[in-house]
């Protein structure tokens, strides 16, 4: 397996804050990866650098090698990033936010129909505007568009928040699929600890740092969540 | 000006050399402008203050031009250097912006029998560029990311460096109803003393120019200097903060990983 | 010589501008050169600018 | 990177045809602004007549500062401009494609104002070409260093007294060349409207050009 991101001592700062302070990791390609940590430990801002939207202040990192010093616009297309916020227009239906991104990341109808379907959103709820719809429908929309854009590398940002159970499988299961077809999975989050693969990791991160990295997965350490 | 002579930290042998050219500029152009120079046949007296508001006025453009520049190759380079040298031009552009202001104003109540002239294209025209400096010094204030600040002050800076000639380029079309003297180093009736005058007044606020940007630019330099020796101890703090949380745990987390 | 006033007033209006911010520049260098190591303040010896 | 900017473009203007807020708002602001500084100037009709080209464009701009922090608003209410930056699309699409959005929005704030302006003050248009030719120009000044200045006052918290402060100036010689030029175009001023079109148009390529160049690095951050 190749080596989809690998991270080097990376300092990242938010302003004057330093919200990484020395990340090193290497993460291959089909891994599931959780990410946990405390709140404000830098989970999200980890993600942001992997998806090439936040400046390394020292370090050195590749994702899917691209020069994170030198590359990130080149990088940005291959990222499906979802983050706290959903990113919709909140003006525009399902189905034309839906529209405008499968415009601009060239995805035809039919990918859009699936996506739609996959998570529940065809029907009644193609003509909402997605200020109308709950917290939770907002992430499957969030998740369908992250479908019609086939990333090779997810980063998930408490993807689990406002989902029902219902949503947390198709969720799962859809992660699931992506990882059996390549795609390498980041997932931070503190709600849940395992999604029902057996060779996930688990990385620990503590004020910008990552702290523990065990070396096997154990099957030991999965907790219903 | 007797600061200069005292040992300073933001005093150097060329700055010192400034400084005491300055000494002995001034007086001279003190005694060239008010005693020597022969006043004007049209303005009387009054072109005095030409000696000190012309030169003001050019090198508020070079002041504001010197900003562009340093904008320009700091989005291009990412070198602070010329971020802190934009900062320092604009701040002393401003002061010379201002001072062009108010000497021409007070040179136009004589003249023109008017404080504020709206139909003289310059007075206006440098109350813009004003008006834009004042912008760019406001943003470098604002708090926040001094990086993502930085690069949106030189944005600001560099299209207020590009309206210096489109203002310029303008002063054309509005000639008609001016009141400005055209310009009246060209109009070759000036007698040989008070075309010195002038010159000299060029050579004191150049040499002005550059002594304050000499200093400024230095404390500029020293302030980020400040702002970012902080840097390896927040990110112990923040590296403690995590080792606090979990003090025994994991003692093997300053490698980070495997 | 005609409008004194005027003349007094522009010039030394443009000249105290530049000595308060003159002096006001070299204080706030002196002040801060305290807290710079030397070390750190190599454009200050530099003959570059 | 047309077609990517045209895409942007047209999801702002969809954006507006749905919520209506440049419409249902702004546009009213712009009317009143022109109303007010009916009442203010003792309704004189020779007066308003005079200032009307000036009054026009103060409005103008008064009412794009809203337009523009709209416009920046669309992108940042809810972070779609993480998403937007890693759809692919490059900044310079993006700049081109709000610039457009913002434009055309700005030109039918504009009609509206013109005709408000032309029935209220009672003013007779000598040269519409003038008049089309300069607010085409005008307007690409306003929107290009517009959606530039938007984002570069965003995200600081301070935006609402930032942007005027910023963008105002950079906009003070369009605006006195527009207001020349249309003064000549209702025929209140003697001075060869035409003139001005060449510093209009200087204006507008160089704040684009700029915009173009620059936008990408400021977003990076945002």
């Amino acid at each position: 397996m190749s080596t989809v991101i690998n991270l080097d001592q990376s300092i990242v700062f938010l302003g004057q804050f330093p919200a990484l302070t020395g990340v090193t990791m290497s993460i291959d390609q089909g891994e599931i990866v959780l990410i946990k940590g405390p709140n404000g430990a830098g989970k999200s801002t980890l993600l942001h650098l992997c998806a090439g939207l936040l400046p390394m202040r020292s370090g050195t990192g590749t994702v899917l090698n691209f020069d994170l010093q030198r590359q990130r616009m080149e990088l940005r297309p291959h990222i499906g990033l979802l983050g706290h916020r959903t990113g919709l227009y909140p003006d525009l239906t399902v189905k034309e936010n839906m529209k405008f991104w499968a415009s601009a990341y060239g995805s035809n109808d039919n990918e859009i129909d699936k996506a739609m379907a996959f998570f529940g959103l065809s029907g009644r709820l193609e003509s909402v505007r997605s200020q109308n719809l709950s917290e939770g429908q907002r992430r499957r929309t969030a998740f369908a568009l992250l479908l019609i854009k086939r990333p090779s590398i997810w980063l998930l940002d408490e993807p689990y928040a406002g989902l029902d159970d219902n949503g947390r499988e198709l969720v799962n299961s859809c992660i699931l699929q992506a990882v059996e077809a390549g795609t390498t999975v980041l997932i931070a989050s503190h709600q849940i600890n395992n999604i029902g693969k057996s060779d996930q990791r688990t990385l620990q991160v503590k004020g910008g740092r990552i702290t523990i990295e065990p070396e096997e997965p154990s099957k030991g350490d999965d907790h219903v969540s | 000006m007797q600061s200069t002579e005292k040992q300073e930290f933001t005093t150097s042998r060329g700055t010192r050399f400034m400084g005491i050219s300055l000494l002995i500029g001034i007086p001279t152009l003190l005694i060239f402008a008010f005693l020597l120079s022969p006043a004007d046949d049209n303005m009387d007296d009054a072109v005095r203050l030409i000696y000190v508001h012309v030169p003001m006025a050019i090198f508020a453009y070079v002041a504001i031009i010197t900003t562009g520049i340093g904008s320009v190759f700091f989005l291009w380079k990412k070198s602070r250097w010329w971020d802190t040298v934009a900062h320092a031009s604009a701040e002393i552009g401003l002061i010379l912006c201002g001072l062009v202001l108010i000497t021409g104003s007070i040179w136009g109540r004589p003249t023109w029998n008017t404080w504020w002239e709206w139909g003289d294209v310059r007075l206006v025209t440098t109350l813009v560029l004003f008006l834009m400096i004042l912008g760019y010094l406001a943003l470098r204030q604002v708090p926040a990311n001094p990086e993502m600040r930085a690069k949106r002050a030189s944005v600001v800076g560099i299209i207020a460096a590009v309206n210096i000639p489109i203002i310029n380029r303008s002063v054309e079309w509005w000639e008609n109803n001016t009141l400005h003297q055209k310009s009246s180093l060209t109009d070759g009736k000036l007698e040989n003393l008070t075309l010195f005058t002038l010159f000299l007044g060029f050579i004191v606020v150049g040499i002005s120019y550059l002594w304050l940007m000499t200093h400024r630019f230095r404390v500029g330099w020293m302030t980020t200097e400040i702002e970012t020796a902080g840097i390896a101890e927040l990110i112990e703090e923040r590296l403690n903060e995590g080792n606090s949380t979990v003090v025994n745990s994991q003692p093997q987390q300053k490698d980070g990983t495997k | 010589m005609t409008h004194v006033g005027y003349l007094v007033a522009g010039w030394s209006i443009s000249l105290i501008s530049f000595f308060i911010y003159a002096w006001r520049i070299v204080r706030k260098g002196k002040k801060l050169s305290s807290q710079v190591p030397k070390d750190r303040q190599r454009w200050m010896t530099s003959s570059t600018d | 990177m047309f077609r990517d900017a045209w895409l942007v473009t047209k999801k702002d203007l969809l954006i507006e045809i749905r919520s209506r807020i440049v419409i249902n708002q702004i546009a009213p602001y712009t009317l009143l602004i022109l109303v007010l500084f009916g009442f203010a100037l003792d309704a004189d009709t020779e007066t308003l007549r005079d200032t009307g080209p000036g009054l026009f464009w103060v409005s103008t701009l008064l009412v794009a500062i809203l337009a523009i922090q709209r416009s920046v608003d669309i992108e940042t209410s809810d972070s779609a401009i993480d998403r937007l930056m890693l759809s692919g699309i490059s900044p310079t699409s993006i700049y081109i494609g709000k610039t457009i959005g913002l434009y055309i929005q700005l030109i039918i704030l504009e009609v509206m104002l013109f005709i408000v302006m032309v029935v209220l003050f009672d003013m007779s248009v000598e040269s519409y070409p003038l008049i089309i030719a300069s607010a085409i120009l005008t307007t690409l000044a306003i929107s290009s260093s517009g959606t530039l200045y938007g984002v570069i006052a965003s995200g600081l918290g301070v935006r609402e007294t930032l942007l005027p402060v910023l963008f105002l100036p950079v906009l003070a010689p369009a605006i006195i060349g527009a207001t020349r030029a249309f003064g000549d175009a209702f025929g209140r001023v003697s001075s060869d409207g035409w003139a001005w079109l060449g510093l209009l148009s200087v204006i507008a390529i160089v704040y684009t050009l700029v915009g173009m160049l620059t936008y990408g690095n400021i977003l990076e951050d945002t």
